[in-house]
């Protein structure tokens, strides 16, 4: 099994979530993440002096698929986060070695 | 994160903002040097007794007007800002804030002068009273005999201040900041002004044989029209400004298919809560006197309406949806108030309480259609004020009764239907003339500046893109 | 979400409620139609000289009633709201809030007219002034000689109002939004109303020889007990129905194992700060009138006493936990503000300190050993107000004197050791009363509709289960 | 978390506190008992017409000590507590709220008989009034001849309250607390008293040939310096004794390198919206009286010049950083409150836009050029109050008129240079005064308990390492 | 070394803390997420709008564990999650190849 | 590549952002966690009643790099984030099979 993690641009999550489950993805967990990277932050000001935040407001996707899915929901989350401009955000492929769900005790793909 | 173009436009804005600002405190201030100000130009003439200032009554008017202060920030601040997303809470609360302070300027210089000055032809107040000259401490008996006429004056400056911020609810989240500005200076001068003169105005412009003044009124007013407090005025007016303002700005960026839900109710209770103290002010205080009980009446029907409006919102929105929630007691309290407005000085508590349940069950279907409706009229200004408002001038003329008001008139119930045919003139007046204004005015400043953010700025929200904050850190 | 059932039982206590609110309006509203309002039935006999409206006496009382209102919302709804868990913020707020809107509308309709109509035997008001039948714009000398009779009824409201919100601290976190609403329907009508009657009222039912009106009071007034403004109507009340609700309704999922730390005590001293601001309307508006001195010596000792607790408690706690806590310092001004609202009126600045004192150290020390008794009063309403009132009480007793007011009475450190006796009595009467009869009430409404949300429900949170929605998005 | 030191001085502290509080009171509770109290001594010669209380005029003063009440909590709390970070919230809301505590007692134990009391030589007042003894329900006409005395004095308090609050912004997020309440102490009883003393303070001695009063008067006061309602006392003094406080205590850990960034500017918004609100109290209240119309003058101009101020500000800010903030505004709104408050009752409406623009202006440079000087004046006391003060006492010795009020002066723009030249020695007076004052009295503070929390405790917070809480959960 | 992140019902949390604590694990870091699966959201009421919330809170529990304890972590997690319910979560496991203590700069098994 | 995930104090996090940067790492992703380990949490006292917060603010640092310069991210980490003292957290590194860049579709070392 793979775990997808994808960073992707806040307002974008509505459009991944949908795309993955029509794909067959039955689950995901979302976090709410500060990203830094080419796309350059926002400027604040406090009192007239100016500070340049560099973080970016992002959202981590993290879904766990069957190896024969992976590529497809990698490709999923490319065409649907993607807006072509800076920011757009990354996509993390790691090996997952067991998966487990608590409330049945299945493992493997049946778990997911 | 703005183009050139936008800086260019914005310095234009600064620009002007400034010159209106600057233009005019040089001239007039001679005036507060002359020993014996010249108010009594605006006193009633010799012949009749000198009004005499009470000193019960200033200080409800006193304690009153800082109570409308209070409703518009940070009662109606709040109350709009927690109903936004996160991204847009201050710049809403901005909104309140900022026009609180150009109406404060603009009805001192020549607002209050506009809406109250000496009539012209029952249409427009002159500017004679321009940067308040001869508005001084000396009562003005056309308006309120026992306060002095600046207590009147900054009284009514509060309800000039909460109108137009009444209708920044209807275009949130998308508004460009200075777009705002300039729509309020335009809106304030050139609709609340003289709607204000036709409702409310009184000229005194001669004697009669018995002594008693001869004045000039406001055409509305002279119809008959009753308005205790401003349900026209500021409701219906901010309501139909609003629909006007909906409509020419559009749709918020994902609408129907984005989550708009309410970023910080708790902020939205607190809001709701201080312009319900506040609107004691607001209406009780519009009695302009302390004494004769009928300020303590309008008080009395004012927490009675609101609270039955609440209750109605709640139980109707209960056996609509499954469950009575928190936002909708909070909007049936502001529709109870929006509608016991206009007839809080001529209803008694009976009456109070169908007023509201009329309140709650109006403005609540108003909400709901409007989302049939497809206009995005963001934190329903529409729904609440605009029906809120025409439900309460209307039901002014069906509940008034000169037991309450000998001053008032009787209406629909206590036997008199001429009431209700001229309250139903006076909110068609206001609808039209309002729309059509605000319309005009809205088109002007897109022209003019642009009304709307981009859409990288909507994206990102007026905090950020607007102001250069967030909310929270 | 909910069972059948459960919907089933919505709508009974909906359309309850619907009934209570719609039977009545019909009745009455043709008194507002009377040319001259049946008043004068209420009024004292003509022989005295008619009583005049003082229009700084009014100001003051409208501007107090205004105040009170805005303890319960937002003060109270805060300060109670920042306490709770995130998931159960709105629907605390929401207690307070709809409390309000309920009382308002009952005290209106049947409330005022029970607790301070026309006495029967010393135990309950008639219902002659139903609907505010009689209750006008001329004073009752009765009550309050110098303002309208109105204004003395909705001053009193706020009080009738606040005592059940304060309750809802107790079941905070479990309550049924239905079994809320129709606790708070019989225990205003069939405990706050016989309270307030036996403490406060007074029908003139004649005129002796000398032309001075013979008074029925109350019977607990008839006593002689003080209580300037609320202490057992309010305070020990609101804490014996806490300790009742605590009892009946039982503890949180979670006592003493999952964390209840406040989600938001910005929220917290917010509301409490509102609460000090509010209760100088509370008692130096129980004063009736701003005149005299003694609203200005209730207001004095108010803010002294109320400083004084916070003090000591923020001292008794820092040594006894390491740490002067924020939450421990606004807790001890709410303290000393029940602990001075018996004796606000009676009692002189020395004492007021002497009465914060004792009411920080006592109530602090009634929260600690709670947690050893353990009964879950979710918000400590037992600890504060019902020690903090039961000290103000016996306090009144102690430090009264006549050299503050001379229509009351002096206490035992002036030489009056009987009035501390009295004292005890009205003390013991209210806490039993309430106790026994909020249990009662409790049991009913837990037979009826049930008190408490499902274990489901509780782990979700009110504000999703009762409300469908979220305070912060 | 404190070391075995921290904990000893801790209990030292404690105990110092608790003598304070207690050593007095048994002292004095004695004149609660006498039938007559001794009030006399400090009325007038009986040869003046007896003051009368009137109903108006106390209703106004109270209403406008409650309103100032609130300007400290929860206003500037929350004002403050939305510009520190989140770790700091509730330790910084805890100054202001704590201050008003502590400032409650000591007012009424000695701190309003040295600042109004007998006068010994115009540099203080005796401790006659210790306790209020001799503090009653009758007016002391020497200060207001139409409220009871009592209702002056704690007017005075809400003063002698807020000023030590408005200090803290300078020392936030590393201001050990037992510190602060030591602080605070003695700079009330050793700088507030005596200032309020030298710009306030008047004594009746004796009666001139003609029966009028020979007056006693403080000696800033005798130089004829104008300051209606605080500008010298409170906000020159608050901004002078934040210097010496950001120098004293140095600035916070991360200084130019972290990101100070306001943790939740709705909070802020609301803060200042509630300043706004009570300083009607604060600057109209200072009229002593509601009706005569200087009460009402006060009023308009004071909303005038706030409002001017933050929008120049805004545009000032809009120019310079290419963004109107939501701060600024709000900024801008407290520097013309600020800086109207010495003219309020001297100047007309035109003048105060005058004042209101030379606020916006001045307060945003101070803020800007702060960040060049290196000191860590974090909430900019100095630049807001300070420098805002200034402007205002300089401003009222140019725009004042004695056609806004007879018993003031003209200021240069009226013909009167001298008046300039006195409030600028007013000025001088007192920021060298409080700056030295402040400076001993913190060096002394330092020495006994320590100033400052530890680099630990400060990475932590003061929520945590202060109060063992944190704001939100 | 192992890393078992677990994603579980919120309340959960402080008794799998305590489990895991007895079994001999020092550390564990955990995240607030939210969480789309078969458990269905919630509904909220907007002005009488309704609208359908699908993200359900959730706590994300990490923890870094030598090899041998995984499985026994892993079964703990399990047992002390587990409520039967629709929810309750899944346990995905992944592996570490180096770990850092930053304070001693040790590494493997030692560090955790 | 390689990722690794950095648990530190919160106050660190700036000094670790630029060490990163300096060494040419273009990207990263952050998230407010809670820790539990070694480092006891603080005491919070309401209403006279004392709770233990186990659960200490950190910051979590995600970072994908080349295998090349893993060590080398990590010893500037180490090097940045280290106060000495007890709590100064954990590095974990994992492998990454695969990145994608969202806005271009690159993959591997090119994408980050
Ligand atoms: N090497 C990396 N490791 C972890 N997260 C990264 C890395 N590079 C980028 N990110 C994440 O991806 C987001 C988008 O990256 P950015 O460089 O701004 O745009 P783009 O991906 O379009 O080049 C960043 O905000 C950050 O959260
Ligand atoms: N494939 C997945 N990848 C990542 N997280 C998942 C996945 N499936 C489920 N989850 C997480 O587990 C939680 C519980 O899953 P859910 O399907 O609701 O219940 P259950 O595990 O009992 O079948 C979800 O809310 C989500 O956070
Ligand atoms: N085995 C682990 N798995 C996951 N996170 C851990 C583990 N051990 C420690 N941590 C994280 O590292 C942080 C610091 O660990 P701690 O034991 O307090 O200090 P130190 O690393 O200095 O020994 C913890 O707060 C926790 O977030």
């Amino acid at each position: 099994m793979k775990k997808i993690e994808a960073i992707i641009k806040p307002f974008k999550l509505d459009e991944v979530k949908e795309a993955l489950t029509e794909l067959g993805v039955q689950g995901m967990t979302v976090t709410e993440v500060k990203g830094f990277g080419r796309q350059k932050g926002h400027k604040e000001v406090y009192r007239g002096a100016e500070y340049v935040v560099e973080f970016v407001p992002k959202v981590k996707v993290e879904v766990v698929v069957a190896d024969g899915l992976a590529q497809r929901a990698v490709d999923t989350i490319m065409r649907m986060a993607k807006t072509g401009t800076i920011g757009d955000g990354k996509i993390f492929v790691t090996p997952v070695s067991e998966v487990v769900r608590i409330r049945t005790g299945e493992t493997g793909d049946g778990a997911l | 994160m703005s183009s050139n173009g936008a800086v260019r436009r914005a310095w234009v804005m600064l620009a002007m903002m400034a010159v209106l600002l600057l233009a005019v405190p040089f001239w007039g201030m001679a005036q507060e040097a002359a020993p014996a100000p010249p108010a009594e130009a605006a006193a009633p003439p010799a012949a009749a007794p000198a009004p005499k200032v009470d000193t019960g009554d200033t200080a409800w008017v006193l304690t009153s007007t800082a109570l409308v202060l209070l409703m518009t920030a940070p009662g109606l601040a709040l109350f709009y800002g927690g109903m936004v997303r996160k991204k847009n809470a201050l710049g809403t609360i901005m909104h309140s804030f900022i026009i609180l302070c150009v109406v404060s300027v603009i009805w001192v210089l020549w607002g209050y002068s506009l809406a109250f000055g000496p009539d012209k032809g029952g249409w427009i107040g002159g500017l004679e009273w321009f940067g308040l000259n001869g508005v001084g401490g000396d009562p003005n008996a056309d308006y309120a005999a026992t306060i002095p006429h600046q207590a009147f004056m900054i009284f009514q400056m509060m309800f000039a201040v909460i109108t137009p911020a009444l209708i920044t609810g209807a275009f949130a989240e998308r508004m460009k900041f200075s777009a705002l500005l300039l729509f309020v200076v335009l809106w304030s001068t050139l609709v609340y002004s003289p709607l204000a003169h036709w409702v409310w105005a009184a000229t005194t412009v001669g004697m009669d044989k018995a002594g008693n003044p001869i004045q000039q009124l406001g055409w509305v007013r002279a119809m008959g029209a009753l308005d205790f407090a401003g349900g026209t005025v500021v409701h219906i007016s901010s309501g139909a400004a609003a629909l006007a303002a909906a409509l020419v700005i559009g749709r918020r960026r994902g609408f129907g298919t984005d989550s708009f839900m309410p970023h910080n109710l708790t902020l939205t209770v607190l809001g709701a809560s201080l312009l319900w103290f506040g609107w004691f002010g607001f209406n009780a205080g519009s009695a302009l006197a302390a004494g004769g009980g009928l300020a303590t009446s309008a008080f009395v029907v004012t927490n009675t309406a609101t609270a039955t409006a609440a209750l109605t919102w709640m139980f109707v929105e209960w056996a609509y949806r499954g469950k009575p929630t928190v936002l909708g007691a909070a909007s049936g309290a502001v529709a109870g108030l929006v509608a016991i407005t206009p007839a809080s000085g001529f209803v008694g508590p009976i009456s109070s309480i169908w007023i509201g349940i009329g309140a709650g069950v109006l403005c609540f279907y108003a909400c709901i259609i409007k989302g049939k409706l497809g206009y995005d009229d963001a934190l329903d200004v529409v729904g609440v004020h605009g029906v809120g408002g025409t439900w309460g001038a209307l039901a002014t003329g069906l509940f008034a009764s000169k037991a309450i008001n000998s001053a008032g008139a009787d209406g629909l119930f206590f036997g008199n239907p001429g009431q209700l045919l001229i309250q139903i003139k006076a909110v068609l007046v206001t609808w039209i003339f309002v729309f059509v204004a605000s319309y005009i005015i809205l088109k002007v400043v897109d022209a003019l500046v642009g009304l709307r953010i981009t859409d990288e700025e909507e994206k990102m929200g007026l905090d950020l893109a607007q102001h250069h904050e967030s909310a929270y850190n």
